[in-house]
Order: structure tokens, then sequence, then C-alpha cells
């Protein structure tokens, strides 16, 4: 590899010396001249580079931040996938078939019976047992420092009965969990929940091999042996090439003991970088195949690379993603707040805000102003289904005179809060601008992002950003946890037991149309109160090189590598 | 020589002790974060899990106590099953990744020494050659040009000078050589470039300031050192320009140049926050800025304890090569 | 042993100007009586050495230099509410509904420097974040050279343990890493608190060390001096030494040093807002504009560039003028 | 004429500097003969030390300029030598002691090596030839224990025997002229005692010439056979020791030996140092340089520098008022200002 570097760039060099001697010009990237019509079949072989940031962790177990799950999901297959033609439907993976009875409470899942682990052991209902009974336990051991750490994920499985009994200590296993035979696991959840399907899903959930967990993974050089925390085994389309090089890349083959199709990439290097912009700059110079588009670069980079048709499939000229993703920006208002718990201001508030501007300034157009809390692709969105969630300067000034506030007269300097350092400054500028508009006074309070969580968790904030990401394409989560009155999450501190009510019964009908309409309706009753102001729907803002092909990267945030493919004639470039 | 170097080391106790006294009271009286929900981003975890995590990183007991464990833990000798054993020290583990200290240190330290080590190369070539041929030819073009070009670097922001380079040889010179030839801007490695290509701008950027101030001092000190009498005796001696420079003056410069430089290497081992953000190099400058800011606090205590000694190190062995060029010294007595 | 020739040496041009005009007045008649030397010596230096120090400053083309682009900068920074907005907008307020057109022009008569992504006079906000940079540099180096030289005198006078405390403080003090420690102490403030107000103060009071050090070996070596002790032997209270003899000689390579630190502490607030702990916006500082466009390096580089040209310049400015008021003091520092 | 081993010539020395041109030697002109020892003398920078520094190619040029004149070394134009030549005679032919021992030696290294430098330069001496030589001329110069002394490093020495190794430095090649700019003045009275007899005994060893710079006339009467006064630059008197101390012509040195404490006259017992300073060397004016300070002084000392002219046997001073009806020297009352 490092002596193929070398040649690759003293081929670079002599050809750059020679072209630039001979006056020929150099060689500019090939993006926009069309290649010959050969390569419409896909080819096996290849490496893809792909950026992240250095992930907290990639066992599973622990797995959070879209960073390791990237990795995760190219290593593992949980029960279920979300299709990746339309990401509000899943498709069956790990399990073959599963079914929820009555009133989906008790789930079971019928695994299928070629799936192994990439180091041939094949998958059963216990790994999945284990699996997620490590995830609930509070003692588990990370693998990495040999010391308990619990996962910080467990949420996922809070449904599941007997789980809180394992996340106290009070039991090691959750009641709710059972391996009937080796294909067969049997789910009993502590309340009605027909989203189930979804949440198992998640990367995070998949199946793990006990004994490679507890007695290391062999690298394969030698007899030496690593914390599976560093070299995780499992059952995707990729394995681990080598453990896990901190802070610079993590490598992974093709699995050739996967059941599904074979991938046609040879493997995925995710290449780690502390921030996209650095990431971009490699991008630019060839160095990597996928990326994301910092700011103020998107229309230079659709200029360069073209626009994605679907905005999620990375084609040849039609490089750059623009898919909208399911999460929300939105600003808080303390619903508990001396002046926000006013309802005309917290309308007069929402009017007021130029989403269009954001969107167009800062995200040079490239992000959707929010017109409801759920985002489109998610069932239960409906357009304009938050009424106030647009840009109306008169009405918001009519709004801030029927709070009693006529021009902003009477109302203290409210404080807008935000963590530093996430690029949110300037959205919060815009923000500022609007509110002042309309005669609302604000400061910044930035804070660094611990500081800035304690303080919404305190509920001393006034107004403060948040972004919701879905973990899985579900209204349920979003409603529940940022309105429902017994939500950790709900920091706006909104209290309507009519919506507890109604979420709670939604998720007992199992006919996913029927659940959306009733999400819907309820998406419409907390829009009339505006407990928050919902600022923009998050987009992609991703490139891909050239050469890969039919690469999809979804409205979730995962990245579909083995179905990947690269040109053969694609050069590094 | 001994007692001078017992004298160091008890000097830096008290550096030590304040240090990391001053670290701990600042990280227990002005919390106001929240550095284990940060973990889980802005989503709230369930309260048990957020005090297991609590009760794991030992924050729910008092600073002094957090004190005297992060002491006793440091010690690398411990008793194990009664007995006593090497284990070297443990500095904890992170909050944010659960990764061990050292581990992460690890991984973070050779990249920052082998940063500092291109840039005081850089220092001791460029500086010290920019300050002797400046002080050789004073008032030439030469002269005006190092001098100039000191005080400009002196005055860059560094991170400045860092993204110009970007743009200059990652951006613009790619464009204007049709991709041709070009300077990495970011990292440590890649599959494209040898790593010491990487090295090039982070080194040239770590390096620019403190070039500039060894070339400044290097050539005050040449000037300084040719004004001295034993410099006339030597020429009086019959030595050649060339002889009086490279065998009397330049020894005589060399000392405090030396001492300038060793100093700064140390500086440079305590990692450079400012070169790495830019260049996003994977150093333990980065490491501890990222950690202050997510008030991920073991990874602070492990970084500046880390950084603490491999500064006292440096500096004795500053001290000792000092001492080595200055006869002065060693043999105690600065002579008047 | 046998006399010696009077050695005084000296080489005032001014004081050599005076004896000859003395002299020559009186060749035609009598010797006249020459002023007592060692007397006149003395008092021409006290009375001229700043007279002295700012004629041979103005002599320093390139201090002058300096010193009138230092003045620019300032009044530019302070009149600027009186001609920025008018001549090229509020570069301060954002227009949301026209900032999408306005956002990313290159230079022009209406806007000298173009505007920035928010649609912003770039040339305008270049010019506020003097201000700052101003503000922040002169009043960091006032609390560094006040705590620093008040703890340097302490130390320097009365030695002993006091002068070990201070000291050994100072090593920790130096000990870590500048920018380590205020991004530290900046960090862990208080959200409410952060702001122009305590970058100056982590600024100046992290500066102190090289100030109290400084001081103290001034004080030492002057107090060495005749002239202190022959103040002491008349019964000079330890106060008044302080102040009547020892201050006003130890003061010079402070005033070098400060000269620089301004230039130093300019560039620390560039390096903290551009890390995020300084100044906050909506409020505009050089290292704030650099690292709010950071993302714009590759299609719009003279966003990084132009205030990053306004930190260079000033600061340049500032060491050469710390450099021509060096030389013009005639003060022996360390580069 | 007998050519002479040292003939200075009108020498002119000039430093151009940013406040204008600094004639530091103006004019000086003398011979020096084996064996023989000149004792300039002069205030601080009337140029003694400068003009000896010109000999010697140790003026940094610029600023320096040398403006006219010549030095003849054995015949040779030491001026016109090209550079290498003429650093074979530094510390071979013509070598110099300097008034501070403190600051003279190079304080990193050994005083053996240091003293075996001109050796290995000037006479191919192998290193370990070099410090054996080095041992002797140690104990020449009266150095005890100069085995072990020679590996050690200046700060270890007094002052004192630090002038010694200077010495010592300066002879280790037999150089034919050895100029001695105030080679006591950094000393204690009983050292440069010690110092002085060490020279003499030494020049009597080797028969080489001295040139003793030095304000000390005390030195200057013991030792010297010739002496040369200077002020601002020019020689103002010169002659034999005896001429100049028995019978001075010029008002300059009329004040410098008022200067000294006199057994032989018992007047008051008053010392009267000379009043003013001396001028600046910067774009001096075209008159006698002294004439600001000079008691004597009239008109006519305004209008034009005075030259040297012949006074006595071999006696040269350059005074306008000399010949004149009634000029003499004259008893005047002290100012009070005490030495």
């Amino acid at each position: 590899m490092r002596v193929q570097t070398r040649k690759w760039l003293v081929t670079v060099l002599v050809v750059g010396l020679l072209a630039s001697v001979a006056g020929i010009g150099g060689c500019a990237p090939k993006a926009q001249e069309p290649e010959a019509p050969a390569a419409n079949e896909p080819v096996k072989g290849g490496t893809m580079s792909f950026y992240i940031g250095e992930p907290a962790y990639i066992d599973p177990y622990n797995c959070q931040e879209t960073e390791g799950m990237q990795v995760t999901q190219a290593l593992f297959d949980s029960l279920t996938n979300f299709d990746p033609a339309d990401s509000t439907k899943v498709i069956p993976a790990a399990a073959e078939s599963w079914e929820p009875n009555e009133d989906a409470t008790v789930w079971t899942f019928k695994l299928n019976p070629n799936g192994k682990f990439s180091d041939g052991t094949p998958v059963t209902a216990a790994d999945f047992v284990y699996a997620w009974n490590r995830i609930a336990n509070p003692e588990t051991i990370n693998t990495a420092t040999g010391k308990a750490d619990p996962s910080i994920i467990s949420y996922h499985l809070g449904f599941i009965a007997g789980f809180d009994d394992v996340a106290a200590g009070k039991a090691k296993e959750m009641s709710g969990l059972k391996a009937i035979d080796d294909l067969t696991l049997e789910v009993t959840l502590s309340q009605p929940f027909a989203d189930f399907e979804y949440v198992v899903a998640h990367p995070s959930l998949a199946p793990v091999p006990k004994a490679l967990v507890e007695g290391g993974v062999p690298t394969g050089s030698g007899e030496t042996t690593v914390a599976y925390g560093e070299m995780p085994v499992g059952n995707g389309p990729f394995k681990m090439a080598e453990p896990w090089k901190h802070n610079q890349y993590i490598k992974v083959v093709r699995n050739d003991n996967y059941m599904g199709d074979a991938a046609y990439l040879d493997g995925v290097e995710f290449r780690i970088f502390k921030d996209p912009e650095t990431a971009y700059t490699e991008f630019e110079a060839g160095n990597l195949d996928f990326t994301q588009i910092g700011e103020g670069k998107i229309n230079d980079a659709i200029a360069k690379y073209g626009e994605s048709d679907d905005g999620y499939t990375v084609a040849e000229g039609k490089q750059v993603l623009l898919g909208p993703e399911l999460s929300t920006y939105y600003l808080i208002m303390n619903n508990e707040d001396e002046f926000l718990k006013n309802k005309d201001l917290r309308k007069a508030i929402t009017l007021a805000i130029n989403r269009q501007a954001i969107c167009d300034t800062v995200f040079e157009g490239t992000r959707e102003p929010a017109d409801s809390i759920l985002p489109p692709g998610m069932a239960g969105y409906k357009a304009g289904a938050w009424a106030d969630s647009k840009y109306d300067m008169e009405a918001a000034k009519t709004a801030l005179e029927a709070a009693g506030y006529p021009g902003g007269k009477g109302l203290p300097t409210l404080k807008l809060a935000f963590n530093s350092g996430g690029g949110h400054e300037k959205i919060m500028e815009l923000v500022q601008a609007d509110l002042k508009a309309i005669g609302i006074n604000t400061e910044f309070e930035s804070a660094d992002f611990p500081v800035y969580l304690k303080q919404l968790d305190e509920g001393k904030h006034q107004l403060a950003r948040l972004g919701w990401v879905a973990d899985y394409p579900i209204a349920y989560n979003f409603l529940y946890a940022l309105f429902d009155s017994k939500s950790t999450d709900n920091k706006a501190l909104y209290k309507n037991p009519a919506v507890d009510e109604a979420i709670k019964a939604a998720e007992k009908i199992t006919d996913s149309a029927a659940r959306a309409e009733e999400f819907a309706k309820i998406d419409a009753t907390i829009g009339a109160d505006n407990p928050v102001a919902p600022l923009m729907f998050y987009k992609h803002h991703h490139v891909g090189s050239a050469r890969i092909r039919d690469f999809k990267f979804n409205a979730l945030y995962f990245g579909n590598f083995e179905k990947a493919w690269i040109a053969a004639d694609g050069a590094a470039k | 020589m001994l007692q001078y170097i017992t004298k160091r080391i008890v000097q830096f106790v008290p550096v030590f002790f304040g240090v990391t006294l001053a670290l701990f009271l600042i990280a227990n009286y002005m919390p106001g974060a929240d550095p284990i929900q940060m973990r889980f981003g802005e989503r709230t975890p369930p309260p048990e899990i957020k005090a297991a995590l609590i009760k794991q990183y030992g924050l729910d007991r008092p600073w002094y106590v957090q004190y005297g464990k992060y002491l006793v833990a440091l010690s690398p000798v411990k008793s194990v099953n009664g007995s006593l054993q090497w284990t070297g020290p443990d500095l904890g583990t992170s909050i944010y990744t659960g990764r061990p200290v050292t581990t992460i240190l690890a991984e973070t330290y050779p990249h920052t020494i082998r940063l500092a080590l291109v840039a005081i190369m850089i220092e001791i070539v460029v500086g010290i050659g920019a300050g002797v041929i400046s002080a050789v030819k004073q008032y030439s073009i030469w002269d005006v040009l190092v001098t100039l070009s000191t005080s400009i670097l002196v005055s860059l922001p560094v991170f400045w000078l860092g993204l110009m380079l970007q743009y200059f040889f990652g951006i613009w010179l790619k464009g204007a050589t049709g991709g041709a030839f070009y300077l990495p801007i970011s990292g440590a490695s890649s599959p494209f470039f040898p790593d010491w290509v990487h090295m090039i701008l982070p080194g040239i950027t770590l390096a620019s300031v403190s070039t500039a101030y060894a070339a400044r001092i290097m050539r005050s000190q040449l000037l300084e050192v040719t004004t001295q009498d034993y410099i006339r005796t030597a020429r009086a001696k019959g030595l050649s320009e060339r002889g009086v420079l490279w065998r009397h003056a330049m020894k005589n410069a060399l000392i405090p140049v030396v001492t300038f430089i060793g100093l700064d290497l140390g500086a440079m081992f305590a990692g450079a926050v400012l070169t790495e953000t830019v260049f996003n190099w994977p150093g333990v400058g980065s490491t501890i800025s990222r950690a202050i800011f997510q008030r991920d606090f073991p990874i602070v205590f492990g970084s500046v304890t880390a950084m603490l000694f491999a500064v006292m190190i440096i500096n004795l062995i500053v001290d000792v090569s000092y001492a080595f060029l200055d006869p002065r010294i060693r043999y105690g007595g600065a002579g008047e | 042993m046998a006399g010696r020739v009077n050695d005084v040496d000296t080489e005032k041009r001014t004081h050599e100007q005076q004896l000859i005009r003395d002299g020559v007045h009186d060749v035609a008649g009598q010797p006249g009586p020459m002023p007592p030397l060692i007397e006149e010596h003395v008092q021409h230096q006290t009375r001229t050495l700043w007279g002295d120090a700012w004629y041979r400053l103005r002599r320093n083309r390139l201090a002058l230099v300096a010193l009138i682009w230092i003045a620019i900068v300032a009044l530019a920074a302070v009149t600027a509410d009186l001609w920025v907005p008018r001549m090229f907008g509020d570069p301060l307020t954002i227009n949301t509904q026209t900032a999408s057109a306005e956002r990313l022009q290159g230079p022009s008569w209406e806007h000298p420097f173009g505007t920035d992504d928010l649609g912003r006079d770039l040339f305008g906000r270049v010019v506020y974040g003097a201000r700052v940079s101003l503000t922040v540099g002169v009043l960091a180096t006032l609390i560094s050279v006040l705590v620093g030289v008040a703890l340097g005198a302490v130390s320097g006078f009365y030695g002993k343990f006091l002068d070990a405390l201070i000291m050994r403080t100072t090593d920790i003090f130096l000990a870590f890493p500048y920018i380590l420690f205020s991004i530290l102490i900046l960090a862990v403030l208080p959200p409410e608190m952060r702001g122009i107000v305590p970058v100056i103060l982590a600024i100046g009071l992290l500066g102190w060390p090289t100030f109290a050090r400084l001081f103290r070996s001034s004080v030492l070596s002057v107090k060495e001096n005749d002239y202190v002790a022959a103040g002491r032997a008349l019964g000079a209270s330890d106060a008044r030494l302080m102040f009547r003899h020892i201050a006003p000689n130890a003061i010079a390579p402070i005033i070098v040093y400060a000269t620089m630190s301004i230039g130093g502490a300019i560039l620390t607030e560039a390096a903290l807002s551009f890390l995020g702990l300084g100044v906050q916006p909506p409020g505009v500082s050089w290292g704030q504009m650099i690292e709010s466009s950071r993302g714009y390096l590759v299609t719009q580089p003279l966003l990084v560039a132009w205030p990053g040209l306004a930190i260079l310049s000033t600061v340049l400015a500032f060491t050469l003028l710390g450099d021509g008021v060096r030389d013009a003091l005639d003060v022996k520092m360390k580069d | 004429m007998a050519e002479h081993l040292l003939e200075v010539d009108d020498l002119r020395m000039h430093f151009h500097t940013r406040d204008g041109v600094v004639k530091a030697v103006d004019g000086v002109t003398y011979t020096l003969d084996a064996g023989e020892t000149l004792g300039v003398v002069g205030e601080s920078g009337s140029g003694k030390s400068v003009h000896a520094l010109t000999m010697m190619g140790l003026v940094p040029m610029p600023p320096g300029r040398i403006e006219g004149g010549d030095v003849r070394f054995k015949g040779r134009s030491l001026l016109a030598l090209p550079d290498e030549e003429r650093r074979r005679i530094r510390g071979n032919e013509i070598a110099m002691i300097f008034q501070d021992p403190m600051t003279s030696l190079n304080p990193v290294y050994r005083v053996g090596r240091q003293l075996a430098e001109p050796l290995m330069i000037h006479k191919g001496m192998s290193k370990k030839d070099a410090w054996a030589r080095a041992v002797e001329l140690l104990r020449l110069v009266g150095i005890p224990h100069p085995e072990s002394r020679v590996r050690d490093y200046p700060h270890q020495f007094s002052g004192g025997m630090r002038q010694r190794v200077m010495i010592a430095m300066a002879l280790a090649c037999d150089p034919d002229i050895l100029i001695a700019d105030e080679p006591t003045t950094a000393l204690d009275v009983t050292i440069q005692a010690q110092i002085m007899e060490l020279m003499q005994e030494l020049q009597q060893r080797t028969n080489s010439a001295i040139i003793m710079i030095t304000h000390d006339l005390g030195v200057v009467a013991d030792m010297a056979d010739r002496v040369l006064v200077m002020y601002a630059g020019r020689p103002v008197e010169y002659g034999s020791t005896d001429e100049v101390f028995y019978r001075p012509k010029h008002p300059y040195t009329w004040g410098l030996m008022d200067s000294i404490p006199r057994h032989d006259v018992t007047t008051k017992g008053e010392l009267c140092p000379i009043k003013g300073q001396p001028p600046s060397l910067i774009d001096a004016p075209e008159r006698c340089s002294f004439a600001p300070r000079c008691p004597y002084a009239t008109t006519v000392c305004l209008e034009s520098v005075p030259v040297l002219r012949t006074v006595g046997e071999g006696h040269l001073a350059s005074c306008h008022r000399i010949g004149e009806e009634g000029f003499s020297r004259i008893e005047l009352p002290c100012a009070g200002v005490g030495a």
C-alpha cells in the first residue's frame, strides 16, 4: 500500500512536470468529461474512502453518533433494515420475517438461517439476546478499556419488558427477551409499540458474538488479539481489515461469509478527520470518495460536480447529494418562562423568523424552511402542518400586540442561547436580526456544548436552539420525545395531557397508514400551540467522487456500501 | 551537575502541584457544565444511566478525594495484591469516549513530537542560518530582508498563516498546476502522500514564529558577541574572519539561542493548539483544547500532567546542554 | 599612583555642543568658568532622557510609519460610528430580506473589501474589529503591566520569602502554555460572562509574570547603584526610594516590552476568538471574522485575508514601534 | 636614513557614521625601532587606541575608513597588504594586549587552547606541540602550576593572572612589536606594577619593540623611551621621554602634568585636572581642537588647525602660540574640582 502510494505521488509529480513543461496544462479532474458508455454494469474491486469524524465507539453496544454508526452499519446487520429505496419502510435483514401480536406488545422475529458472523460462526437468536442485554446492563464492560462503561443508547430498548430492572441493576437479563430457538427471537414489550420494527433496524441493536466480545478478536497477524471494541466482528457485508487506527482511519473489507449478496467493493476506508472542512479539501484534492461539503461551498460544489437527481444517490456528474434528512432544526421557547408562556408571544416569534434567509445565506439554499416539526419523508408529515411556521412580519407584529407587547414594548431582552463552535452563530445572528425587526431584543448566550446542555437540563433557558435527528423514520420518535410531558427531551417544557394521551393511543395502531394519519393530527395539535419554532429541515450536503457508482446515502444518514461499486476506469480523481 | 539536576527537579515539584491543583479547583468550582450529558448529545438519558456514569468517573466525590485519587493513580508503582508492582501511571478514562487517557496520549504524543521535531529542525536550520547571515552581512540587503521578514513573522497570527498556506499550497497551487502539484493541508497521514509531506505545512506554520525569534536572537547575539573583547583578541591573534566567526563567536552566541530553542521545544511538546487545530493535526494540543471544550477533564488532567513532565524533562536537557556549552556554569561560579 | 587624565566618557552630542558654545564665547577673554562637570552630566541625562528618546524615535523611519499606522487605525476605530454606516451601510446589522442578494460581493467602490456571507460590508467590519483588537491590546497590556510591576517591585525590593513566592508563581504561570491556560480559563467561565471583558482579564492576568520578572531584575540591578545606596544612607523611605529612584530607572524595559505586548495581546485575542472563546457575535473582532469565514477559504479567500491583514499590519506596527522604542531608550533586551 | 622597524606616516582613520564623520585618528606620525618603547598618552577618545587598532587592521570598515597616510612595517606598507598577508603578521610579528583581561579571553574555551591557537595558525605547530608550548608560555609569564592551569577556563583565573595569560598569548609567536593597549588599567595597583615589570623583563629577553598605550603618565615615565601625546585624534606633542617630561611645550601636556601628583613640587599639593571634556570628533571644525578647554586659547586658535613643528631636539609640538612672545606656562589656580 505504502509503496504504491509513493509511486503514485512520483507519477503525479512527473506527469505534472512533463505536462507543464510541454504546456499541455496537466491533468484536470475528468468529472465533466463524458465517459465511454461501457461501464454501467457493476464490477468488483476498489476501495472507497469515506469521511467520518473520530467515532466514540464502533462497538454496537454503545454506538450513538453518526460517525461510529457509518462503520457499524457496514459491519453489522440488525434484525431489519431501512429500505434504501424508501426510508420510511423497513425490509428484512438478519430477520427473514417478523410479526407483532394484536396490540403490538409481543414481537416474534425469524432469523435468516444463512446469517453468519464474518469469522464463520452462525448468527443465532441467543446472540441478539446477549447483545441487547449487554446494552441494557449498566455494568457492561467496555472491551477497549476493560472498565464498566454503561451504554448510553439503551433507551432503544426501553420498551422491552424487564428493561427497567436491568437498568436499575436489579436484574441481569431482560425478562421480555427470549431466544425460542436458534432462529426465533421473541420480544415482549411493556407497552404497545407498533413502531418496534423500525427500532430494531437500528445498527446498534445488531447481534454480537459473545466469545469474541469477552475473549478478544484475533487480528489475523500472529497470535495477537485486540479488544472487541477496537475490531468488532459482525454479520454485515464488510469486516474489519485491521484494528481501528484512532484518529486516522478504520478500514473494512468485503465479508465473504455474508449471507446476502457479496459487496462489489473490496473495502471501505473510513478516513477520520477532525472537521469536515479539511475532509472536503481532501475530497477536492481527489483523496476522498465521499464527504460533507462545508458551509459556503455548496453552490460551488454543485457547479463543479453536479447535483444528484434524487438527492441520495451519487452518479457521475451528479455527485452532490442534497436530499432531505429526517431531522429538524428548531428554536425552543421555554413554555414555563415568565414571558414565553404567553402563546401569542411564541406565535409572534415564530412568525418573525425569515427561515428562507437562513437557508439561502448560511446554507446557500440547500436547506428547507421548516413548516412542521416532523420532517418530510416521515410518515405523518404534512406540508404546512404548523400554520405559524412561516415568515410573516405583519402577522408577527399583530401577534406581538395581541401578546401585550406592541412593538416589543414591555418585553425585556430575551436570552438567545446556543452552543458555540457548532456553526450556529450565523443562524442565531439572523434570528436575532429578525426578532429585532419586530421589536424583540435578544442577547446571545453561547456556551460550550456540555455547559449548554446542562443549562437546558436545568430549564433556565428562554430561547435556545436544538436539532432533533430521527433514530428511526417514525413520528413517534419526534412527537413523544419532544412534546410528551414525561419526556426528558421535552426541553420546551410543553405540557398538554391531550397530546400525551393521543401519542399513547396511536402506538396501539398496528396499521401503519392509520398510525401515520393519527400522528399527523397530533402534530397539527401541537403546532397550534407553537411550543417551539421549527426553523428548517436538514438536507444532505454531501458529495461523492465521479468514480463511485450506485452509492446511496439515505435520509437517515446511512451509506449503502453493499451496493456501491467503483467504475473500473475511474481514476483516483 | 547532579546538584544542578536535583535543584531543577525540586523546583518542578511546586510547579507540578500548583498547576494540577489549580486545574482541579477550576474543574470543581467552575462547573456549570455537564460533561456526562455531553456523551448523549442533545438527547437526555435515563437518570439511572447518567448516575452510573457519574459514579464511575467519581464525579460525585469531593474535589480533594478526586485529587488524591488522581495523585495515587499517577504513581507508576502500585500495590497489587499486597506487593508493589510496576503498573505504569493511570490517568483515568475519557468521559466522552470512555477510552483510557494513557492510550489517547500514546496515540497523540507521537504526532506532537514528530511535528515539534520538524519545526525545531526548521527553526535550527532556517532561524540560525538567517540569523548568522544577517549578522555577518549586517546592513546588507540580506540583513534588511531577514530583519523585515522576522518582524512580519512574529506579527502574524499563526492560525491565519496556516490558513493562507493552506490556500496557496493546497488550493491555489493545485488549481494553477491543474491538480498536478500541491501539498496536503490536513491530517497526519493519507494514502496519497508519504507522511513527511503531511508535515510540511504544519511544520512551517508551527516553526514560523519561533524561527523568526531564533533568527533575531541569533543575529543580535552574534552582533553582540562580535563586539566582545575576546573577538578582538582572536582577530589580533591572526585568526581568519571565518575562524573568528565559527571558532570564537559562534559558540558564545549559540548559548542563548540553544536555550531559546530548547525552551521552545519544551513548549511545542506541550502541543501547538492553533497549528494543530488549523491543520487537523492529531496531536496533544488539539486533543487538550477539544477536551477543554468538552469538559473531558480526565483528558485535560492527563494531558497536562504528561505535558508538564515533558516540559520539565526538556528543560532539564536544555539546562544540562547549556552547562555543557558554557563552562562558567559547569564549573560553578559565573566568573565575577 | 600616577594621576589619571579626566576619564569621564560621554559622547552626548547636545552636551558637546553646549560645551563648545560655552567655551567659544569665552575664548577671546579669560578662560571662563566651566560648569561643574559631574552634576551637569547627570542633570542633563535626567532632563533629556525622554526627550532624547523621542528625538531618536522620530529619526527611526520604520517606527514612525508604525506609529502613524497605529494612529490611523485607532482614529478609524474611534470614529467608526460617524462615517462607516453612512458610507458603507451598517456592518453590524443584518437585513435578512436583502442578505442573500448582498452577500459575498467582491470589492467595489461601495464595498471596498466586498461583503461577507451575511451581506454585511467587510471593510466596515474590519474597522469595527479594530475597536476590539485595540481595546484588548491596550487594556490587557495595562493590566499585565500594573500587576507585573507591582509584584515585580515587591519581589525585587523586599526579596526573601515574598520574592520566592512570587517567582515560584511566575514559574507556574510560565510552565503552562499561555494559550491553553487562557482557553481553560475562558472555557470554564459561565456563558453569560463571555465576551470582551473576560478576554481582557485573561490575557492581562496571564501576561504579568514576564513584566514581574523584568521589573524585578531592573529593580535588583538599579538597587545596586550608588545613588540608591546614597538615598538610603540619607534616610529615604522605601516608598520614596521606590518611586523617586528605582522606578524611573527600571521603567524603560517595561515600556519597551509593553509596546510589543500590545501586539502580542492583539494576536492572543485573535487566536482566542478564532477558537470561539473571544468576542461573541454579534460583536466583531478580527479573529472571530477569520473563524466565521474559514469555510470560505476555497471560494472567497479574501474573506479570510482581510481581517488577517488587518491583524498583521497592526501587530507589525506595534512590533516595529516596540523595536523603535527599544532602540530609542537604548534598552538591552533579548529578542 | 636607516629603515625603521615601524614607520607611521600621517595615518588618518575616520569613522563615517550616521551622525557625521568622526576623525578618530587624524594625522599620526612616528617611527619605532626594535627594542624601543613608545608611550602613547592621551585621554579616552584621543585616538590612541584606534591608531593601534588601525595598524593591526582591527578597525571594522565600514564604518571606519583610512583617509590617508601609511604604516610601514619592515619597509612594507601594512595598509596595502592583502588581508591574508596582514592576518599572517597579526599575532605573529605584531601582537597586541588589551585593556580588560576579564573580557579579552573567550570564556568558553580553555586557556591552553587559546594560547595554542596562534602557534597553530602561524607556526604550523601540531595541537600537542602547541599545548606543550602553551605550558611553557604560562610558566614564562609566571603562572604557578602551568601544567594544570593550562586546562582551566578563563573564569577560573584572577584578573592579574588573566593579563599574564594575555601577555603569554601575545608573546607566543615572538612578535617584533608588542602593542599594549592600557594593559593595566583594569588591574589593582600592586598587580599593575607586577605586569609592567613582567613586560620590561620580557622585552629585554626578546628585544621586541613595545607601543605602550596609556593615560598613565607614571607608566610612560618609567618605561618609555619616547612619548607621543595625543589629543582629539591628533598628536600634540612628540619627543623623547626626557624632553617631553622636563620641557613640555603644549598646553595640553602642561595640563596632563598638572594632573599628576608630583613629589618634586611641594606647592599646595593640589591636583589640577583639565577642565571640560574632550571634544566630539564628529565634524570637528577646522581649529585647534584643544582650544575650547585651553586656558591660553586666543582667537588665532579658532582659525586653523595647528601643525606639528620642531620645538627641540627630536621634539615636536602643535600649538599656534608656541614661539609667541611671553607664551609660557603659568601657574593657574585650580578650579576646585578634585580628581
